[in-house]
């Protein structure tokens, strides 16, 4: 009588053990998240590099503190008229949206909760923390992969999504407000 | 060797312990939690900029300037303007919501013609050929909620070219007929039944001067007024006219009762005092009290325009009836209207936002731009010393197929002017005048009309117009309405008297739930109050569901016992003074 | 690193009754500034969501001599052994020390509604139904307030909103302190009477303040220890009377709500006929 | 099938015919359909399906959760007293004493879950706990304790005929048994302390006078008086439960001397229950509430909740039956023995409705209502779910397992 | 933050001892069936719960006592009682008559040259050291043709009191108790009149624990009564098919008769 035969039992638990170990935590994490396409291949790099165009150009501060966020149509509609450049990519952008006026439905990576407060202004002016302490290197990328959302609870899955313990942890560090509603609305 | 049930049981107990030390069941866990924060069930609010825009409020006379906070062009909540001349930076319950009338069922969206929907231009030819039919004893009336504005000038001028029209107005639309109310410098106030501090004037105007002066609340019904006034004085329903000819005799110092006597008191050592609540007995109280013309009473105003108030129109002799319906407050009884109507085909037409008011009755109805909804205007704020003009711009975008009344008006009389140029005239005269001054709401501060290059881009960013006080032409005094009849006295069949009770607006932002029936703060309209006493004579309990009967009906109501109410007396929403029994349903 | 919040506030109330008409605009301002829903056809005063809500008591004297007052009652954000942070059991009630607010997370309540047992001033309003405003009027949702869902509870939290706003605007100019008046809750602006006054309550120059001090200031159930936040100002007695005192236990059970009317005048209202 | 329903039954003792059984327990599966319908109700459409409101934040299902807990203490302190003090003759009901502890708990956690208003953020109170408030004490122990009384549980099911036909069965049975003397120990520990938290639930509301009292450390005196009355009450429901089984099935069930035990237990821990339960009411009524501002006479002012209500409470169903239990010729006569155990478990019912209705029927604005409540279908139906959930379960468990080591030697 | 750590420390405990608990109890009874003392749990924990009439100790069939329960589980071995009875009247020294004359009870066979256990199997030790097991007259009447037998592999260990084989028989699923302690070492259906061959455990059967001789009588006479009340529908006298002798195939003649209560009551079963 064979290994097999003698232990069958104990043989077939590990097996299960060791497909439900692979199934969580190689496949599990893919399957989790819907990868969301960028509508329009963007460039940080060329618009910084060739353009010369500077963060705080598109990404600002309004006067009451509020962010600005993603710039709208009129900011992009204001040099790409006319194409600037060959590629196709940009042809189809100004077809799809420069023409027509339509705005670009940008897959927001970091997008909050609804009920999460996120002050840039306190963050930028008073914590001077750099934008790629959250946002990586987005700054200098030259496309945008994905957005990744997850499917269940359709918060935002994507690596620079911060989630509530990261908040939570630089606040302890730096002793700043750690209340719900410090963060919360 | 084939796999058993045992082996397959084995396995999966396996990956079920395996499991547990995956990701897979905690993350599960937490995103079905995530999920109940923002499943599809719960509206999220859109985000944007924010911006403040300013506008003036036409839902009531009183005209109180509007602050907006809007997320992108959407108003989100409404303000009062600080400083506003009129409303000094308040605003009502209804005006904090009106951004959501829009909102409401009920809403008239396309033209009607016989309750079927029609292009406008359809109802229009209809309109203009019952004009146009109109007998030699037939005359064209339009009823105009509020005189003053230009619209009521286009009126004026369409009707001018009929034969036989008449432009009036609801009963006590002018209370005060050319006069405004020296609120500021009174010092008291003797109100027989006005809603004092419940919506009268401007609401902000009254609370501001509301520590300088003493208020005299003569009434029947415990209203919200009379619970605040410094003195309540309750009255037989309809014996108001006797109480104010006492107090009058009693300022000449013949005392026949007692209460009569202490008003006079309170009158004469808190001078100058007004009496207000209008009819003939309260206007020669005013005389009495010498408040007509002086300062801390009735001040004259440069711009009143005396219309027949429906009243008075002669029944059976309206042809074409049109109604405007777009200013607040609920519409008049239909009945009245109904007599004025010509017995045979005759012809109803309703400018109104609201399917439910005279809709019902209107044999075309134009839907009417919702508050907020067009360019619209606001006259001379109620009770005020001093002409005034403001604009009121759109916040929302306005849903097709409406059409402002004045336009109607005007392509009736196939005037090829729009509504925004009567108003742009409207203010290209006042520039032109050049007299009074402007206070232009986001900087809160006047000028003088002359100092102001863009008077219309002025007022299109929120501002008010006021002529330089006073000292017009002196007009003959208040036109005195006839005299209350005599009170409707208890009988065998009817032993109790209805009062009218403050009642809801007929028309709100869903919203007005947390006064009326969320909190119970104001009476919901189906509630008919009463001393208890008198409620368990009648065999009532509290909170018992009841019959109310009068001549002119029956209607459910719900009883609550409130020994403040007069006894022998019944406080229901909205119901004209006369007797009534009352028996459990 | 040293701590970088500003420096502490106690943000309070001081209401003044003599001044209040009840109007309720500050019950509807409420309800805008924090997204709150209408009632459903079937809500009651019991079921309702008002996280400020105007009762009116009166001197309890009969027909003619009846006077009536109006008692805007809120979160009185209790500064000490406050009651429903207690005794919630997962944290989704706290007390900001940054501010002395009483702040409740609805995404974290499970809807148990023991801190409703706790509260002894009704301050708390359970979400009996799924929140929803008339078609297109969800658009006109306040962006800086999160709408709740069905199954928790909510309250005041003296329109936390209005408070980041304020904290974004000052951040924008660089600054960490606010300005006093720089952040007020919609109730205080909106009220006509300018009845109610807002601000820090350790900040002895301020209005809120003073008024607290002075003599003619109560707060409603001081004995319980709570350190309610909300100062009511009046200078008639039988207010007072009426808002402190013990009720009286001659008086007949209140049945008015039982019939889901609307909440009643103020008990305080005996009928002489009863005795 | 009757073949497979007989083979399940314990052998050595007879059981009624599958149509008699049948016939029992139809009614009651009937009747959780029902009751299951007006949960899923309430779990689908929302808490609004109940009647309770912003002032009546708790209802029906807290006071049932409260008493059937308090009920179902039998479990734990027969298992105390067998396993820690030895007393070898509560094993003839320990086994039926398990599996009602088992009923109740189970039954009071699944009101709990239809109860709050997002049954999917249940764990938070795990995660995110808040050590300071009873209802986090409540919900671990409860949890705990619930698998504990499973655990108790398995070695009966496994004692089943033909399940203990597999060795490996009857052998971990065995082993676990062993052990028991463990999981009655941590059973005991936890029951004090959630019997006690579930009292500290209300005592500690300083925001509502009438359900507050002062108390030693952390906990309020309620605590410790939940503690007594639950151990004094649930004696005397497994003896109720007992005798109403051996009615219903006709069986001796248990030897003649074991319900008066069980009586005489609940008689002894009654006495000092309802001499602390006085105290602890007089200086309530003499400080604790006066301090806060209301004067104790005034709660009773409110009809229907008259003073009647503390007398029922400490006489009527405490002192009255603490006497009976206590006098052994009382206690012989089954009549005296029954009325006695009757009036126990109605004092404790009483005490929590007192605690979970009367608290929050009480106003506390001085301008506030009395306020009323009356239970939805909705509510009453999950109520009566419960109850049938607990009955068949029973019912079941009768038929197949061995509740009553004694019954098989009485029967012959 | 302290009390965090009390509190949920605490709860943790609690926890843990649980999980300990089964843990431990699972990790025992696996050991118990290494070290095999499964079987002995598996009729420690059964005897107990068998109805006192089975459990009559074998000394008042003798007479030596009224009503004895034995409170050893059937394994004289252990008894002292048993040891003193024993050793006042040691039993004649050739218990077993060297020829199986026959011993002859209600018409059934019990041949004295083996042992009998109370679960109805008999062991005869054979010359060659090896010990034969099988089921003695009544316990073959009772299972006459059974539906199925399953007995124990080749090389397999058996336990005194602990399950030999299995008989299926009409629904009733029984299971032998072993006479004995030893290694199975040959299995036959009963043609040739044993189940099993057992090489005793210590090269010699331990007989202690099994009824020879002058208890069989007794024994056997009270069984048939336990067979009769058991066989007898409620309520009605019991009675034999034929009036004393049991015919070959019980249950064939007793068709309405609950087998399993029947098996379960003569041959042990819990």
């Amino acid at each position: 009588m064979t290994v097999f035969q003698k232990h069958r039992g104990q043989i077939l638990f590990v097996a299960g053990v060791l497909v439900a170990l692979a199934a969580g935590w190689r496949a599990f994490p893919v399957l989790r998240f819907q990868r969301v396409p960028q509508p329009v291949a963007f460039s940080h790099k060329i618009h910084t590099d060739k353009a010369g165009a500077k963060c705080e150009d598109c990404h600002s501060l309004r006067d009451d503190g509020a962010w600005a966020g993603i710039p709208a149509m009129d900011k992009c509609s204001g040099c790409h008229a006319q194409p600037m450049g060959t590629s196709a990519e940009e042809k189809r952008f100004i077809d799809g949206y420069v023409t027509p006026g339509r705005e670009i439905p940008w897959q927001v990576y970091s997008r909050q909760p609804q009920n999460v407060y996120f002050s840039h202004a306190a963050h930028i002016k008073l914590a001077h923390l750099d934008c790629r302490q959250c946002h990586g290197a987005q700054g200098e990328s030259d496309t945008l992969g994905p957005a990744r959302v997850d499917r269940i609870s359709g918060y935002s899955g994507s690596p620079h999504f911060q989630d509530m313990n990261a908040c939570e942890d630089c606040h302890r560090q730096r002793g700043a407000a750690n209340s719900c509603l410090a963060c919360h609305k | 060797m084939g796999l058993t049930r045992r082996d397959l049981l084995t396995f999966t107990g396996g990956s079920a312990a395996g499991l547990m030390f995956t990701p897979v069941p905690w993350s599960l866990l937490r995103d079905t939690a995530a999920l109940s924060e923002n499943w599809p069930g719960v509206p999220q609010p859109l985000h944007g900029e924010i911006r403040t825009r300013y506008t003036t409020c036409t839902l009531c006379p009183a005209g109180c300037g509007v602050r907006a906070r809007c997320v992108g062009d959407r108003p989100v909540s409404l303000a009062g303007v600080p400083g506003h001349p009129a409303s000094r930076g308040v605003l009502c319950p209804a005006g904090l919501v009106g951004h959501h009338l829009a909102f409401c069922r009920e809403r008239a969206t396309e033209p009607l013609a016989g309750g079927k929907p029609v292009v406008i231009e359809r109802a229009l030819t209809g309109v203009s050929a019952a004009i146009a039919a109109c007998g030699p004893r037939e005359s064209v009336a339009i009823l105009d909620p509020r005189p003053g504005r230009a619209a009521s000038l286009v009126y004026r001028r369409f009707l001018a070219g009929l034969p036989n029209a008449v432009h009036c107005a609801p009963p006590n639309t002018q209370p005060y007929g050319a006069f405004g109310i020296d609120l500021e410098n009174t010092r008291a106030i003797l109100s027989f039944g006005a809603p004092v501090l419940d919506g009268w004037l401007s609401p902000g105007r009254v609370m501001a001067n509301r520590s300088h002066f003493q208020l005299i609340q003569v009434e029947p019904a415990y209203s919200r007024t009379a619970s605040l006034a410094d003195l309540w004085v309750p009255v037989l329903p309809g014996s108001e006219d006797d109480f104010a000819a006492a107090v009058a005799r009693a300022l000449e110092g013949e005392t026949s009762d007692t209460h009569a006597a202490e008003v006079a008191r309170i009158l004469l050592r808190n001078k100058p005092a007004i009496a207000i609540g209008g009819d003939a007995a309260v206007a020669m109280l005013n005389a009495k009290l010498a408040s007509v013309g002086r300062s801390g009473g009735f001040l004259p105003r440069r711009d009143f325009t005396p219309v027949t108030e429906i009243a008075s129109v002669p029944d059976g002799s309206v042809g074409v009836l049109v109604i405007e319906e777009t200013a607040g407050g609920e519409p008049l009884p239909w009945d009245l209207l109904r007599r004025k109507l010509v017995s045979q085909n005759p012809v109803v037409v309703a400018l109104t936002p609201w399917l439910d008011g005279c809709a019902r009755h209107a044999d075309y109805v134009i839907p009417a731009p919702m508050y907020l909804e067009s360019l619209d205007e606001a006259p001379t704020p109620a009770g005020s010393t001093v002409a005034g003009f403001s604009l009121s711009p759109a916040l929302l975008t306005a849903p097709p197929k409406l059409t402002p009344p004045a336009e109607f008006v005007l392509r009736l009389a196939h005037d090829s002017a729009t509504y925004p140029d009567i108003l742009k005239q409207r203010v290209a005269a006042i520039k032109k005048d050049g007299r009074g001054a402007v206070f232009t709401y986001p900087d809160a501060k006047s000028a003088r009309v002359r100092d102001i290059p863009d008077l219309w881009k002025a007022m299109l960013g929120g501002a008010v117009w006021l002529d330089a006080s006073g000292a017009g032409p002196r007009p003959a005094a208040a036109s005195q309405a006839a005299p209350l009849p005599p009170g409707p006295a208890p009988t065998p069949e009817y032993p109790l008297l209805l009062i009218a009770a403050d009642n809801p607006p007929p028309h709100g932002s869903p919203l007005m739930s947390k006064l009326y029936r969320e909190s119970g703060l104001r009476r919901p309209a189906n509630a008919a109050t009463v001393h208890p006493k008198t409620g368990r004579d009648q065999g009532l309990a509290d909170g018992d569901r009841a019959i109310v009967t009068s001549p002119s009906g029956k209607f459910p109501v719900q009883v609550i016992f409130d020994a403040a109410v007069m006894p022998g007396a019944i406080e229901v929403v909205g119901q004209a003074i006369s007797p009534a029994s009352i028996r459990r349903a | 690193m040293t701590a970088i919040t500003p420096k502490p506030a106690r943000y309070g109330m001081a209401i003044d009754l003599d001044r209040c008409t009840g109007c309720g605009a500050c019950m509807i301002a409420c309800a805008v500034e924090n997204n709150v829903p209408p009632a459903r056809p079937e809500a009651t005063p019991r079921t309702g969501i008002t996280w400020m809500r105007v009762y009116q008591i009166s001197n309890g004297a009969s027909f003619p001599d009846t006077r009536a007052a109006f008692i805007p009652i809120l979160c009185q954000q209790c500064g000490k052994d406050t009651p429903c942070a207690a005794v919630c059991p997962q944290e989704a009630v706290e007390t900001d020390p940054a501010t002395g607010i009483v702040d409740q997370m609805p995404q974290r309540c499970l809807g148990c509604r023991y801190c409703m047992a706790a509260c002894p001033y009704h301050a708390r309003y359970f979400n009996w139904w799924d929140p929803q405003w008339p078609a297109g009027m969800e658009k006109t949702l306040n962006p800086d307030v999160a709408t709740r869902m069905r199954g928790v509870v909510e309250k005041c939290n003296f329109c936390h909103g209005r408070l980041h706003a304020a904290r974004s605007r000052a951040a924008a100019e660089g600054r960490r302190e606010l300005h006093p008046g720089e952040y007020v809750p919609a109730c205080v602006e909106a009220c006509p009477a300018a009845a109610i006054v807002f601000g820090d309550l350790d900040d002895p120059a301020s209005e809120v303040a003073r008024l607290a001090r002075d003599g003619q200031s109560f707060r409603i159930l001081e004995k319980l220890g709570t350190e309610p936040k909300i100062y009511y100002h009046t200078a008639r007695p039988w207010v007072r009377q009426a808002a402190a005192q013990q009720r009286p236990a001659s008086e007949p059970p209140e049945r008015r709500l039982r019939a889901g009317l609307p909440a009643p005048q103020g008990s305080g209202q005996k009928d002489p006929s009863h005795a | 099938m009757p073949k497979v329903d007989s083979q399940l039954m314990p052998r050595g003792v007879r059981r009624s015919t599958p149509r008699q059984f049948l016939l029992w327990i139809l009614p009651w599966c009937a009747l959780l359909a029902f009751g299951l319908y007006g949960a899923g109700l309430c779990l689908v459409k929302g808490l609004n399906q109940t009647n309770m409101d912003n002032r009546f934040a708790f209802g029906l299902w807290i006071f049932v959760d409260l008493t059937v807990i308090a009920l179902g203490a039998g479990a734990f302190f027969t298992g105390f007293l067998l396993y820690i003090l030895k007393k070898r003759e509560l094993k003839a009901v320990i086994n039926s004493a398990v599996v009602i502890g088992f009923i109740c708990y189970s039954g009071a956690v699944a009101a709990l879950l239809v109860d709050v208003g997002q049954p999917a953020r249940f764990w938070f109170t795990f995660w995110h706990p808040n050590v300071h408030s009873m209802l986090t004490e409540v919900t671990f122990c409860i949890s705990c304790y619930l698998t504990v009384l499973f655990i108790e549980y398995i070695p009966i099911v496994l004692k089943n005929r033909k399940l203990r036909q597999v060795p490996s069965f009857l052998v971990f049975e065995f082993e676990l048994h062993k052990l028991m003397p463990v999981l009655a120990g941590v059973g005991t520990f936890l029951s004090f302390f959630h019997q006690g938290s579930l009292g500290g639930l209300y005592g500690v509301l300083r925001g509502r006078p009438f359900a507050f009292r002062e108390g030693f450390a952390i906990w309020p005196s309620t605590f410790f008086l939940f503690i007594l009355s639950a151990a004094a009450a649930g004696p005397a429901f497994i003896l109720l439960t007992t005798w109403l089984v051996s009615k219903i099935s006709g069986k001796p069930l248990v030897r003649p001397e074991v319900l008066p035990l069980l009586g005489r237990i609940s008689g002894i821990l009654l006495v000092p229950y309802i001499l602390l339960k006085s105290i602890d009411t007089l200086v309530w009524i003499d400080s604790t509430s006066p301090a806060r501002g209301f004067a104790a006479y005034q709660y009773y002012a409110w009809k229907p909740f008259g003073p009647w209500i503390l007398f029922a409470e400490i006489v009527a169903f405490g002192l009255l039956p603490a006497l009976i239990l206590l006098r052994r010729r009382l206690r012989e006569s089954p009549a005296w023995l029954l009325s006695a155990a009757t009036l126990v478990c109605l004092g404790i019912a009483l005490n929590r409705f007192v605690f979970t209705i009367q608290t929050l029927a009480l106003p506390t604005l001085p301008f506030d209502p009395f306020m009323s409540y009356l239970p939805s279908w909705q509510e009453t139906a999950t109520f009566l779910a419960v109850v049938a959930y607990g009955v068949l379960l029973y019912s079941f468990s009768f038929r197949y397992l061995t509740l009553f080591p004694q019954e098989k030697d009485l029967s012959c | 933050m302290l009390s965090h750590v009390i509190f949920l420390g605490l709860f943790y405990t609690v926890l843990a001892v649980l999980s300990a608990t089964v843990a431990l109890s699972l990790f025992r009874a696996a050991q118990d069936f290494r070290v095999r003392r499964a079987e002995a749990i598996c009729w420690q924990a059964t005897f107990p719960d068998l109805p006192a009439r089975e459990r009559v100790c074998r000394h008042e069939f003798t007479g030596e006592f009224a009503h004895r329960t034995c409170d050893k589980a059937f394994d004289c071995r252990e008894c002292q009682t048993h040891a003193a009875l024993v050793a006042e009247r040691p039993p004649d020294a050739a218990p077993l008559s060297r020829e199986a004359h026959q011993g002859e009870i209600f018409g059934l066979e019990f041949p004295l040259d083996r042992y009998y256990h109370r679960g109805h199997a008999w062991a005869h030790p054979q010359p060659d050291g090896t010990v034969t097991v099988g089921l003695d007259a009544l316990g073959a009447r009772l299972v006459a043709e059974p539906d199925a037998i399953e007995l124990p592999a080749v090389g397999s260990h058996i336990q005194t009191n602990g399950a030999a084989w299995h008989v299926r028989k009409r629904g009733a699923d029984v299971r032998i108790l072993s006479p004995l302690d030893g290694e199975v070492v040959g299995t036959s259906d009963s043609q040739n009149g044993w189940y099993l061959k057992v090489k005793p455990d210590g090269g010699q059967l331990d007989a202690r624990p099994l009824l020879r001789g002058a208890e069989i009588r007794p024994w056997i006479a009270r069984e048939m009564e336990r067979l009769q009340s058991a066989l007898a529908p409620a309520g009605q006298a019991p009675t034999m098919a034929d009036g004393g002798v049991p015919v070959d195939d019980i249950a064939a003649s007793y068709p309405d008769a609950d087998w399993d209560a029947v098996c379960s009551e003569i041959f042990l079963q819990p």
